[in-house]
């Protein structure tokens, strides 16, 4: 026996991902997505789903992903560790991928908004800046 | 002197609004909260102070630190050392002998802190087996119990007794929540994270619920977090549409087992397993033992060491019947060949008894 | 001592043995019983339901001889047997049953109810529960030799009757004869016919038989009342005269319960097996038959049904002979519904005819023979039981249906000898 | 699950010595009363006719079906359903594997699923017909109202469990289990013992009737 790559492995889910083109799950989620759009669109309710709390292997959230597609936006944020955001192909809908400093996924969140709330400047962020860029500021007295 | 709230010690360290927010996020995942709940949760850990945790191992295997210590969203270290002061834990603490038991009195000195514990208590032959520092388990329990605000059991043998208290417990081993009720130990609010080891998403979680908002969480009757332990491990399974269609793999190695059906034929005890391996997951959310292929043990629930073999469904007997059945049908046939020869010896006496029947008897 | 409760009760232990113990075992109330039970059947009335006739006899077996039975009765859980209940009981066992038998061939769990109803009267009769009218036959068949008061010289005058009729000679105490022939006391009194139909057919077929002074009553009330000691006293008579004549064979004429008392219980109640053989006069009859030594000449034109005896067929395994025999002269031979060991009874058996307090019921459950008769259409009733013979002819008179010939069917054998050469 | 493990556990020590135990002695008392051995010269062979009579007593009756249709019909189909899934239901068999060291294979599950409705339907039927037919209500008594019930319990709740609409799996199961205990517990006292006194009572029956030449 070569090594640990010698034995094959097939998990259930990629069973059904290559048996179906969408499972029950991945419907259902694409169907609720497709409400909560209609909500925002209507009322400006913004709505997010948290990945890790559905019971859904690994390969199902690849395949949401990819019906999901990739837009025009990405995003990368360096903040307590990386965060990568991509608008999907469906405007309106984000995907949202939280890593720690170490690069482990925290949360992996299927937004629908215009722009993240995460994005934005923070109020008090900005109060913080202004302060530094104040201090930053040459004087008057140095000139 | 007052302490600086968590949010004023999170600014303190250049940590940003954002990174806050993303930390909320986090941590509202975690909490198997809705998303749409981290900015409560924001708001909530901006106004707490950072409280006291005092980490006592007993009869363990020192897998629930382990297991916390492998926590990956968000990393124990922002935890620990960001949101709360561990003032006591043997394991990862730094001083030793004196000093540590200095540390743990002057962090109950202020009193409304929190003790987490891992392991059972053992109480045979005056808790002999297990001592610190001189201290029995149960004195040591019993003395920091008194003044905190809320005990968390960490890990099954803690929350229930576990593998210490298996049959035969030796060591007369008993729960943290047994100690309660018993008198043994003052009675406190509070939450047993059972599992062997618990899930770290959930340890963290149940911290983290109780940094936000300094208060139990909803609990179940045998006072586990509804948030984690509410579902049982069947009703979450992805496996669950093939017990469903009852599509059952028979062995590990045939074709039911490679298609991935239900494993409760193998012994699962997903159906009667209540905790969050089937959404949280382990070993940085990769899998949970059903998706490996091998069904669930049941290490969240009680005596699950002696609720018979991992590897029999859960429709089988735990007791030894076909040994029992020997002796029944020794002791029935005993019985039977008793009344039996009661109910012969009536007979015979009322044959003795009986008198001929002659034509007076038919006349008046 | 007189009859008692005590007695009764005692009776009852004494009678239950493995097979009743595991009958109740089995019983599962499914009221299948009810439906092959005559008395229910024509009545509608539950408390005929055969497996309920044996309720007391029942609860002897589980206050006796069942563990938790014991338990509960010594608790006082358990009604016990009281006099009232008996008397309550004793219409149902004695004028509700005439232990047909047809309960027995139904159940799906395979009781013999009529056995354990047939045992509950040994109870019933030593706890002074008998129907005066059994009292009374049983009496006169010990103390008079017959249940209707026939005494030796009745016969010996038939006897005489007969001889000067067919003009042969009717043997009495014949020592060595081959067959030993008993007669029912209705056929001495009533049916006496047979006599002479008997004497004519043993005398065509070189048959060597004889009567016997000391036994010539077949019939045994000691069974119809339920007292095993008087049965034996009776049966014992027959036995030591068969005995002393040295017999092989002693036949039993045409009564149902005669055959079953002494071919089956016989041996059983007087302990020993017989030197002897024990046949029905239609076994005899069809023995001859196939041997060529029993011949008919001309036929039977009316048109013919055969009452089954329950003792013979279901109750005895008489079932093909009686057939063989009819077809040797009925040219227009009909069976009634569910002939042969399925047979109806005709309501008087089992010592339902003695009883004269049953007699409204009796003549209620005859319904069933008439509907039976009414389809066929028939002009003879042919059986082989005198004292269906006489149920059958008071039924039919009742209900005005005495264009309906009832004969035995010996005599009707007997009327289709051939010419003496 | 406490309670799972109590009636998968001891709980079924507790019924299966019981109902051992009781069976035993109930056959042993019945045994032990003995009978006179028969002195009348047979006809035919007795003991022939009687293991004859226990076969042949299994099989419906002209006679029955056209006085009882419903008691025999139903009474069939709940004694063979109720056999059927209590011996090969897969859950069922591994258990009695687990317990005797052999197994056999089952039934599909829909077809099982379907032997249980009908199951149901035929006590269902078994007990408004009890209630409404005069005899069978006139013979019932309240052993034979509880007999019923501990014979149904066990079928209902396991179709229940196996369809898990109305409670939680393991109550379901638990409940199931624990009814089968009852029924276990019940057996060596009530009627229930005709299950295998049938045979006994059969051939006793069959074997009398069969040393005169009748066979029925």
């Amino acid at each position: 026996m070569g090594g640990l790559s010698d034995i094959p492995v097939v998990t259930a889910a990629d069973d059904v991902a290559s048996d179906t083109a969408i499972t029950p799950a991945v419907q259902a989620l694409l169907m609720e997505l497709a409400d909560r759009l209609e909500v925002f669109r209507q009322t400006g309710e913004t709505h997010v789903i948290d990945l890790r709390s559905l019971p859904m292997p690994v390969a199902e959230h690849e395949l949401l992903r990819e019906w999901l597609g990739v837009g025009e936006v990405r995003i990368e944020l360096d903040s307590l560790g990386p965060t990568a955001i991509h608008e999907t192909a469906y405007p309106g809908i984000w995907w949202v991928v939280h890593r720690n400093r170490d690069g482990e996924v925290m949360t992996q969140q299927v937004e629908v908004t215009a722009c993240p709330e995460i994005i934005r400047s923070q109020q008090e962020d900005i109060h913080e800046g202004l302060q530094r860029l104040r201090e930053a500021l040459p004087t008057g007295e140095s000139a | 002197m007052t302490r600086p709230t968590l949010a004023q010690q999170l600014a303190r360290q250049g940590i940003s609004r954002r990174a806050f927010l993303k930390f909320c996020a986090a941590t509202a995942s975690m909490m198997a909260l809705p998303p749409t709940m981290a900015p409560a949760i924001a708001e909530a850990l901006g106004k707490r102070t950072r409280p006291s945790i005092i980490w006592l191992s007993f009869q363990e295997c020192t897998g629930c630190t382990e297991s916390l210590t492998r926590s990956h969203s968000p990393t124990v270290e922002n935890l620990i050392f960001d949101l709360i002061s561990l003032d006591y834990h043997h394991t990862l603490q730094a001083a030793a002998g004196e000093a540590a038991e200095l540390a743990r009195e002057q962090a109950m000195e202020e009193g409304g802190y929190l003790v987490l514990v891992d392991g059972s208590i053992p109480v045979a032959d005056g808790g002999v087996y297990s001592t610190i520092a001189g201290m029995t388990n149960l004195d040591m329990l019993a003395h920091t119990v008194k003044d905190a605000a809320a005990v968390v059991a960490i890990g099954t043998c803690a929350a229930f007794g576990g593998i210490p208290k298996a049959d035969p417990n030796p060591t007369g081993a008993k729960s943290v929540a047994a100690l309660m009720a018993d008198g043994s130990i003052a009675s406190k609010p509070l939450i047993n994270v059972s599992g062997c080891p618990p899930i770290p998403v959930v340890i963290t979680g149940v911290l983290a619920h109780y940094l936000t908002f300094g208060t139990v969480p909803e609990l179940d009757d045998l006072g586990r977090p509804r948030a984690y332990f509410g579902d049982s491990i069947h009703d979450r399974c992805y496996r669950r549409p093939f017990y469903d269609a009852g599509k059952f793999a028979k062995t590990f190695d045939d074709e039911g087992a490679r298609k991935g059906w239900c494993l409760y034929e193998l012994g699962c005890k997903g159906p009667t397993t209540h905790n969050a391996c089937a959404t949280a997951k382990w070993n940085m959310g990769t899998s949970f033992p059903i998706e490996s292929g091998h069904g669930c043990i049941g290490c969240s629930e009680p005596d699950f060491w002696d609720a018979g073999s991992f590897y029999k469904p859960l429709s089988a007997a735990t007791g030894d019947l076909s040994g029992l059945a020997g002796g029944a049908i020794a002791a029935g046939a005993v019985a039977g060949a008793a009344a039996g020869l009661y109910a012969r010896s009536q007979k015979h006496k009322a044959a003795a008894s009986r008198e001929k029947m002659t034509v007076d008897d038919l006349k008046d | 001592m007189s009859p008692s409760l005590e007695r009764g009760i005692n009776a009852f232990v004494n009678q239950i043995d493995g097979p009743i113990a595991s009958y109740f075992n089995s019983c599962v109330h499914c009221g299948m019983c009810a439906h092959a039970c005559l008395f229910y059947t024509e009545t509608g009335d539950p408390k005929y339901t055969p497996i309920y006739k044996t309720e007391p006899l029942r609860r002897a077996w589980k206050q006796n001889f069942t563990f938790w039975g014991r338990l509960l009765s010594k608790l006082g859980l358990d009604k016990k047997i009281t006099d009232e209940e008996l008397a309550e009981w004793e219409t149902l066992i004695y004028d509700g049953c005439t232990l047909c038998g047809r309960c027995t061939a139904v159940c799906p769990v395979g009781n013999d109810i009529t056995y354990m109803i047939r045992k509950s009267r040994e109870a019933m009769a030593a706890s002074g529960h008998a129907p005066e009218g059994l009292k009374m036959a049983t009496t006169r068949a010990i103390e008079i030799g017959s249940p209707m008061g026939v005494t030796i010289d009745t016969l010996k005058a038939q006897i005489k009757h007969t001889e000067k009729e067919t003009g042969l000679t009717v043997p009495l105490d014949v020592q060595g004869a081959e067959y030993l022939m008993l007669l029912s006391s209705a056929e001495i009194a009533q049916f006496n016919e047979i006599i002479g139909a008997v004497t004519e057919i043993f005398d065509r077929a070189g048959v060597s038989w004889t009567l016997s002074s000391t036994a010539f009553e077949a019939t045994n009330s000691g069974i119809q009342i339920g007292s095993a000691d008087l049965a034996a006293e009776l049966v014992q008579r027959i036995v030591d005269s068969a005995e002393r004549l040295g017999v092989r064979t002693v036949i039993s004429p045409e009564c149902g319960h005669a055959y079953t008392a002494l071919r089956w219980e016989g041996p059983n109640l007087i302990g020993r097996s017989y030197s002897f053989e024990v046949k029905h006069i239609l076994e005899v009859l069809d023995e001859l038959r196939a041997d060529g030594r029993l011949q008919t000449s001309g036929r039977e034109s009316a048109r013919v049904t055969f009452h089954d005896p329950c003792q013979l067929v279901r109750r005895g395994g008489v079932v093909q002979q009686p057939r063989s025999l009819l077809n040797m002269v009925a040219d227009d031979f009909v069976e009634m519904p569910d002939a042969g060991v399925m047979n109806w009874c005709c309501g008087g058996g089992g010592g339902v005819s003695a009883n004269e307090r049953a007699n409204p019921l009796r003549a209620q459950v005859f319904s069933r023979k008439k509907r039976q008769l009414d389809g066929l259409q028939v002009e003879k009733l042919v059986t082989a039981c005198s004292n269906c013979r006489n149920m059958l002819e008071e039924g039919l008179e009742e209900n005005h249906m005495e264009d309906i010939e009832v004969v035995g069917l010996t005599e009707l054998l007997a009327e289709y000898l051939p010419e003496k050469k | 699950m406490e309670f799972l493990n109590w009636v998968r556990g001891p709980g079924l020590e507790y019924a299966t010595v019981i109902f051992l135990v009781g069976i035993l002695m109930r056959f042993l008392e019945m045994w032990l009363i003995g009978r006179k051995p028969d002195l009348s010269r047979p006809r035919a062979s007795a003991s022939r006719a009687g293991w004859r009579a226990v076969w042949r007593r299994s099989l419906p009756s002209e006679g029955l079906m056209k006085n009882s249709p419903l008691v025999m019909i139903a009474g069939y189909v709940f004694h063979i359903g109720f056999l059927l899934v209590l011996l090969f239901y897969v859950p069922h068999i591994h258990f009695f594997k687990d317990v005797l060291g052999f197994g056999w294979s089952g039934l599909p599950t829909p077809v099982i699923n379907f032997l249980s409705i009908l199951t149901i339907a035929a006590l269902v039927a078994l007990l408004i017909h009890r209630l409404i037919d005069p005899v069978r209500r006139f013979l019932s008594t309240s052993q034979d109202y509880i007999v019923w019930a501990v014979t149904t319990l066990p079928v209902v709740t396991g179709y229940m469990a196996m369809h898990m609409d109305v409670m939680p799996y393991t109550t379901m199961l638990a409940l199931h289990i624990l009814s089968v205990e009852i029924l276990m517990v019940v057996f060596p006292f009530t009627k229930l013992m005709h299950a295998f006194t049938f045979a006994v009572s059969r051939y006793y029956n069959g074997a009398a009737m069969g040393r005169k030449g009748v066979q029925l």
